[in-house]
């Protein structure tokens, strides 16, 4: 079925990229030749405290702007969210709408009894996975547990194609370390990042595309039909 | 909002004269002129404006720093067309030569100021006069006080977008548009018309940055 | 035609500046020139808009969330874009700095935000007195005590009363195109006033938009400081015995009558800005479906979230128009009465506490009665279209589950 | 503006002010040896003011006015205070803004200034009361200085706020009775030339206006070196006398009493070696050319 629009939340702790997970599925959106906006709602931001941020995709041109308080989807960056309430809206999934989705980055199942009938009434998949521990295994760094988010849900909404997270991934990370004409000094330096940029770039579609397939297989066995 | 109603007629008005633009007065555009409000074209304008100063007792013409002082090559043609304009009425001249509160007094034979215009339009009984080469936010000053408390029919030559606060304004005043202006003076006057040989020089487009293009070429905002 | 190039600007079109750029005519650069698509954020936008506007002189003070802007445009005066930059000590100076600069007859461009704009609030009067253009950017945010970083336009409420220009800008594209168009207007022989070009911060600064842009390659003529309607204060231009402005004092031998006067002729120069105004942004206010009985007039991002509550009652057969109001000074009078003849109930949505558009309209619209002064959110607040729909379900009387504690 | 510019159009010469007439015909604009001596046998760029009459602030004006060595391409920013009642009889381009934001919007000015006039000299010397420079705009008097803004900042410091009545400033003297400090100001006056050198300044002068010839030198050293090296400060003593209880006469020996050695205004210089250096070049040169310019014997 085609909807007309998805509203995405990421709620996740500052430092965890959750901007930018924003920022990229927003782009892969637009380079779909879709309609989307992405905007990330400040605190004073510091590391480790909460952090959201927003991306709503659509079939019609989006005007909404501001902090998203009744999503089709919530992404959970990490457990704090849940164990220390570090979201901006309590509960965390307060405002999801019918049949959404819930997506924790979580090794462990995080919700109560409580939570778990709330959500059942409004029929919301929960998927949770550990996504810091697939980012370790295949990038090596827990820094790239967004891109573990950001595979997840593309695979269970598939709301992007994952053609257009490349482009995104590539625009987002590669631009800036295109050498601009400096000193040849600078040009190596730059150089030398760049080639380190290009590996992280590698790693982290490969961590992508991985977390993708788990989220698709999942999906599918839950016979969950959220494609856009 | 009431333009309709609303005309920009010679005082006095009132005790605190409200701006035309304010009462719905809209500028002329390139090309026309305005009569008490009423956009016409410019050389309805200029006839008008021709008449109403043959026509007056006591014309004087208030020229402004900008074309009292020689600095650049359209001043001094602007200069040269005022003077002859004048003549032709012939019309006094009583210069506007600065903006400051004069220290003690003005004295009213000899100039005029726009912290109180109106008293040298009393003192020398002006019933038409004439504001050209004054910086706009200054003339404007003068023409809402003028309007608000004599009886002075006024008339803005203006180098830029006119004066809707005038009772008939030109815009994109040129030495060439004064001189049309006298030459309607003596041609209503029945005198004969010597139009004095003009070269416009065009301006050329020097890089702003080697500066002085604009001094060079600017009329200047009166 | 409105919107005239002095002698000297017309001389430059189709030349090039220090940076290979074409100096382009206004209309030709806003309404002819190719657009290309750009997926910004606001802040990336104003950059974008700056790089186009041959400005001469920018003064940065850091203030969340008008900092990224402030700072890329360093970046541009770092590439020569902008011929000067500096940062100032706070907001007080910098707007001071700015009158300098254009009392020196220099475009200038500043940003500014929430505190920032109280903490500079003498300065504004002062432009307007002064007849100086410069534009500054406000993205708004909370004023009050707590603190909050958040959007909130209570702050546009003090800048009415100043005498600028003030525009509220819904989009990062209303910015791109009113920033350039906004010099031109403010730059105007008749006009020639400071503009406030305000946009709901975060909201716009800080959201990735699609934004169509000209080609870099095109900018704006410079500025002509000599069209100016008051003496340019450079020594280069009559009379020479000036000052900018003496005081208006009857011990000063000025009657208080030029002090009336010249708050007068400040004001009507804000007014003579319509003709010039409108042809370039279309129109101070943008309506849609006005013969509707129920009507959203609002300005800034209530009018995006507007659009959507719209959309939400389309669904349930509900028929809504829009009004748009971009400029707020000068005030469109005469064009709200027009749109808003046919409504029987007038919906204003604000980010604000006080409710300043509702108070504008209630005092300029016949039968306000039929104005309802909200919903409002403040202190960064979003307002969701949903409520915006649940107030109007509301007043028509229909049955909705509250959306009352709902994301809170 | 060339000297040359500063000239009426000839059709309306005679019409023109007879003050104006005098100014192009009799006015030191573009005189490279212009100074105090002029004053009385030139036409001065100062004309009838409203200050209280003997009050050495007018002295200090007129001696500044005839000192500056190019006003025709000076821009001179001012404040609030009495100063602002002379400003407009100045004949020279003056902006009063806000009270206490005059090296704000001298920052502003200098920058737009060298923007346009790239190649040109184009001086910006600030003159305003001790309120504005020390209480109100300090802020903004020292930021200018950390920023090394080519500008020279005059302070005419009377110790008080004289347009306002005569309340306590802080450059008041210590214990000084005052409105606004009805038991005598309780802490001592602030001693602005050490934190202009401190801040940044390159040359820095504390002095009255008692002797008109030591004010040119110092304030064409100030113009000069804020032109080529950066930010310099004077401290002029301006005594109010009426807020001080003297008579129209007194002005004069006040300032004369408070420049005795260890008092308020005994005279103070500092300056770094590089503005040093670049004065004495100057000098140099101007020696060459005053011999080259010498008829060979």
């Amino acid at each position: 079925m085609l909807k007309k629009r998805t509203n995405i939340r990421m709620s996740g702790l500052g430092g965890q990229g959750v901007v930018t997970s924003a920022h990229v599925m927003a782009m892969a959106a637009n380079k779909d030749g879709k309609f989307s906006i992405s905007n990330p709602f400040f605190g004073a931001e510091k590391r480790m405290a909460p952090a959201e941020s927003y991306c709503r995709i659509g079939t019609e041109r989006i005007y909404d702007r501001g902090e998203l308080v009744y999503p089709d989807i919530i992404m959970v960056f990490h457990p704090q969210v849940i164990t220390l309430q570090k979201s901006y809206t309590a509960p965390f999934y307060s405002g999801i709408k019918k049949n959404g989705l819930l997506i924790i980055n979580s090794n462990s199942d995080l919700l109560s009894n409580e939570d778990k009938e709330y959500l059942k009434e409004l029929n919301v998949a929960v998927y949770t996975f550990d996504g810091t521990e697939l980012a370790l295994g295949i990038a090596g760094t827990e820094l790239s547990s967004n891109m573990a988010m950001i595979g997840a849900v593309t695979g269970i909404s598939k709301v992007v194609t994952m053609e257009a997270v490349d482009q995104a991934i590539q625009e987002r990370f590669g631009k800036k370390f295109v050498a601009s004409g400096g000193t040849a000094t600078l040009d190596e330096a730059i150089k030398k990042k760049f080639a380190k940029k290009e590996q992280l770039l590698a790693k982290n579609m490969a961590t992508i595309k991985k977390s993708y397939e788990l989220a698709s297989a999942w999906a599918e066995s839950q016979k969950l039909a959220m494609a856009v | 909002m009431q333009s309709e109603k609303y005309r920009v007629v010679a005082g006095p008005e009132a005790y605190f004269t409200p701006g035309a633009a304010r009462m719905g007065i809209v500028l002329p555009e390139p090309g026309e002129g305005h009569i008490e409000g009423g956009i016409v074209s410019e050389e309805e304008a200029l006839e008008f404006a021709a008449r109403k100063l043959i026509e007056a007792k006591n014309p004087t013409i208030h020229p402004g720093p900008l074309v009292l002082w020689n600095w650049n090559e359209k001043a001094a043609k602007k200069a040269k067309a005022i003077k002859i304009l004048a003549d032709v009425i012939p019309a006094r001249i009583i210069p506007m030569a600065d903006y400051r509160p004069k220290y003690p007094k003005i004295n009213p034979e000899v100039e005029i100021n726009p912290n109180h215009p109106n008293l040298t339009i009393w003192h020398n009984k002006e019933d038409v006069c004439v504001f050209v080469g004054v910086h706009c936010h200054m003339a404007n000053l003068s023409l809402k006080i003028i309007r608000g408390g004599t009886t002075c029919f006024t008339i803005a030559l203006c180098a830029q977008a006119g004066h809707e606060d005038a009772n008939l304004s030109i815009r994109d005043t040129s030495a060439e548009k004064i001189l049309r202006l006298a030459e309607w003076v003596s041609k209503l006057k029945g005198t004969p018309w010597v139009r004095p040989a003009e070269k416009e020089t065009g301006g050329d487009g020097a890089d702003r940055h080697r500066d002085n293009a604009f001094v060079r070429l600017s009329d200047g905002g009166g | 035609m409105a919107n005239e190039l002095s002698e000297v600007q017309k001389s430059l079109i189709g030349k090039q500046n220090k940076k290979g750029q074409t100096y382009t005519d206004p209309n030709q650069l806003f309404f002819k020139a190719p657009r290309t698509a750009a997926f910004y954020t606001g802040s990336e936008v104003i950059k974008e808009a700056i790089r186009r506007a041959s400005v001469d002189v920018m003064v940065a003070y850091p203030i969340t969330p008008q900092s990224e802007a402030a700072a890329l445009i360093g970046e541009l005066y770092a590439e020569g874009y902008v011929a000067d930059y500096m940062r100032g000590e706070s907001e007080f100076a910098v707007m001071s700095q700015c009158a300098g600069a254009a009392f020196g007859g220099a475009r200038v461009f500043t940003t500014t935000a929430g505190p920032g704009t109280m903490r500079a609030f003498e300065n504004f009067p002062m432009w307007v007195g002064a007849r100086l253009p410069i534009q500054m950017i406000v993205t708004c945010r909370g004023i009050n005590s707590p603190l909050s970083i958040q959007p909130d336009t209570l702050e546009m409420y003090f800048l009415l009363g100043t005498g600028m220009l003030v525009w509220h800008a819904e989009t990062a594209q209303d910015f791109f195109d009113w920033m350039l168009m906004g010099y031109i207007v403010s730059e105007q022989p008749d006009v020639h006033l400071p503009l406030a070009l305000c946009c709901d911060g975060f909201f716009v600064t800080h959201t990735k938009d699609t934004v169509m842009l000209t080609p870099p390659e095109m900018c704006l003529p410079p500025y002509d400081p000599y069209r100016s309607p008051v003496v340019c204060m450079d020594m280069e231009c009559p009379p020479v015995r000036m000052m900018r402005d003496p005081f208006i004092m009857k011990s000063n031998y000025i009657s208080y009558m030029t002090h009336a006067s010249w708050q007068e002729e400040t004001r009507s120069a804000c007014e003579r800005s319509r003709k010039h105004t409108i042809p370039l942004i279309g129109g101070l206010i943008e309506t849609e479906n006005t013969d509707a009985e129920i009507l959203i007039v609002a300005s800034g991002t209530a009018v995006s979230q507007g659009r959507e509550a719209i959309r939400l009652l389309e669904d349930q057969g509900i028929r809504v128009g829009l009004v748009k109001v971009k400029s707020l000074r000068p005030f469109p009078f005469e064009e709200l009465r027009e749109a808003t003849k046919n409504a029987k109930h007038i919906f204003v949505p604000e980010f604000n506490v006080i409710g300043w558009l509702a108070q504008e309209l209630k005092a300029a619209l016949p039968d306000n009665h039929r104005i309802i002064a909200g919903p409002h959110v403040a202190g960064g607040m979003t307002m969701p279209a949903e409520v915006i729909a649940e107030e109007i379900q509301k007043t028509l009387g229909r049955h909705v589950a509250t959306l009352a504690g709902r994301g809170s | 503006m060339s000297k040359e510019k500063i000239q009426i159009c000839p059709e309306f010469y005679d019409i023109m002010p007879p003050e104006y007439r005098d100014l192009v015909e009799q006015s030191t604009y573009g005189n490279e040896d212009r100074g105090w001596k002029d004053i009385g046998n030139s036409k001065e760029l100062i004309e009838a003011h409203s200050l209280c009459a003997g009050c050495p602030e007018s002295m200090a004006f007129r001696y500044i006015l005839a000192s500056l060595p190019n006003p025709e391409d000076t821009v001179m920013v001012g404040s609030t205070g009495c100063t602002s009642l002379v400003f407009p009889m100045v004949a020279v381009h003056n902006i009063h803004s806000l009270f206490g934001n005059q090296n704000a919007i001298a920052s502003g000015l200098k920058r737009a200034l060298t923007v346009r006039f790239p190649d040109r000299i184009k001086d910006v010397v600030v003159l305003a009361g001790d309120g504005a420079t020390v209480d109100i705009g300090l802020d903004m008097t020292l930021q200018a200085w950390f920023r090394q803004e080519k500008f020279t900042t005059i302070c005419f410091d009377n110790e008080l706020y004289a347009n306002t009545g005569g309340q306590e400033s802080g450059l008041m003297r210590k214990g000084f009775v005052a409105k606004m400090a009805p038991v005598g100001k309780k802490f001592d006056k602030v001693r602005l030339p050490e934190i202009a050198r401190e801040s940044g300044c390159c040359y820095v002068v504390n002095l009255t206006v008692s002797k008109p010839s030591l004010v040119e030198k110092v304030i064409k050293n100030a113009v000069l070196l804020a032109r080529e090296v950066g930010p310099t400060y004077i401290q002029l003593y301006t005594p109010c006398i009426l807020e001080i209880g003297k008579n129209s006469m007194e002005g004069l020996q006040e300032m004369r009493d408070s420049e005795k050695p260890g008092e308020r205004f005994n005279y103070k210089e500092y300056i770094t070696d590089e503005a040093k250096q670049y004065l004495a070049d100057f000098e140099a040169k101007k020696k060459t050319a005053a011999i080259a310019a010498q008829p060979a014997a």
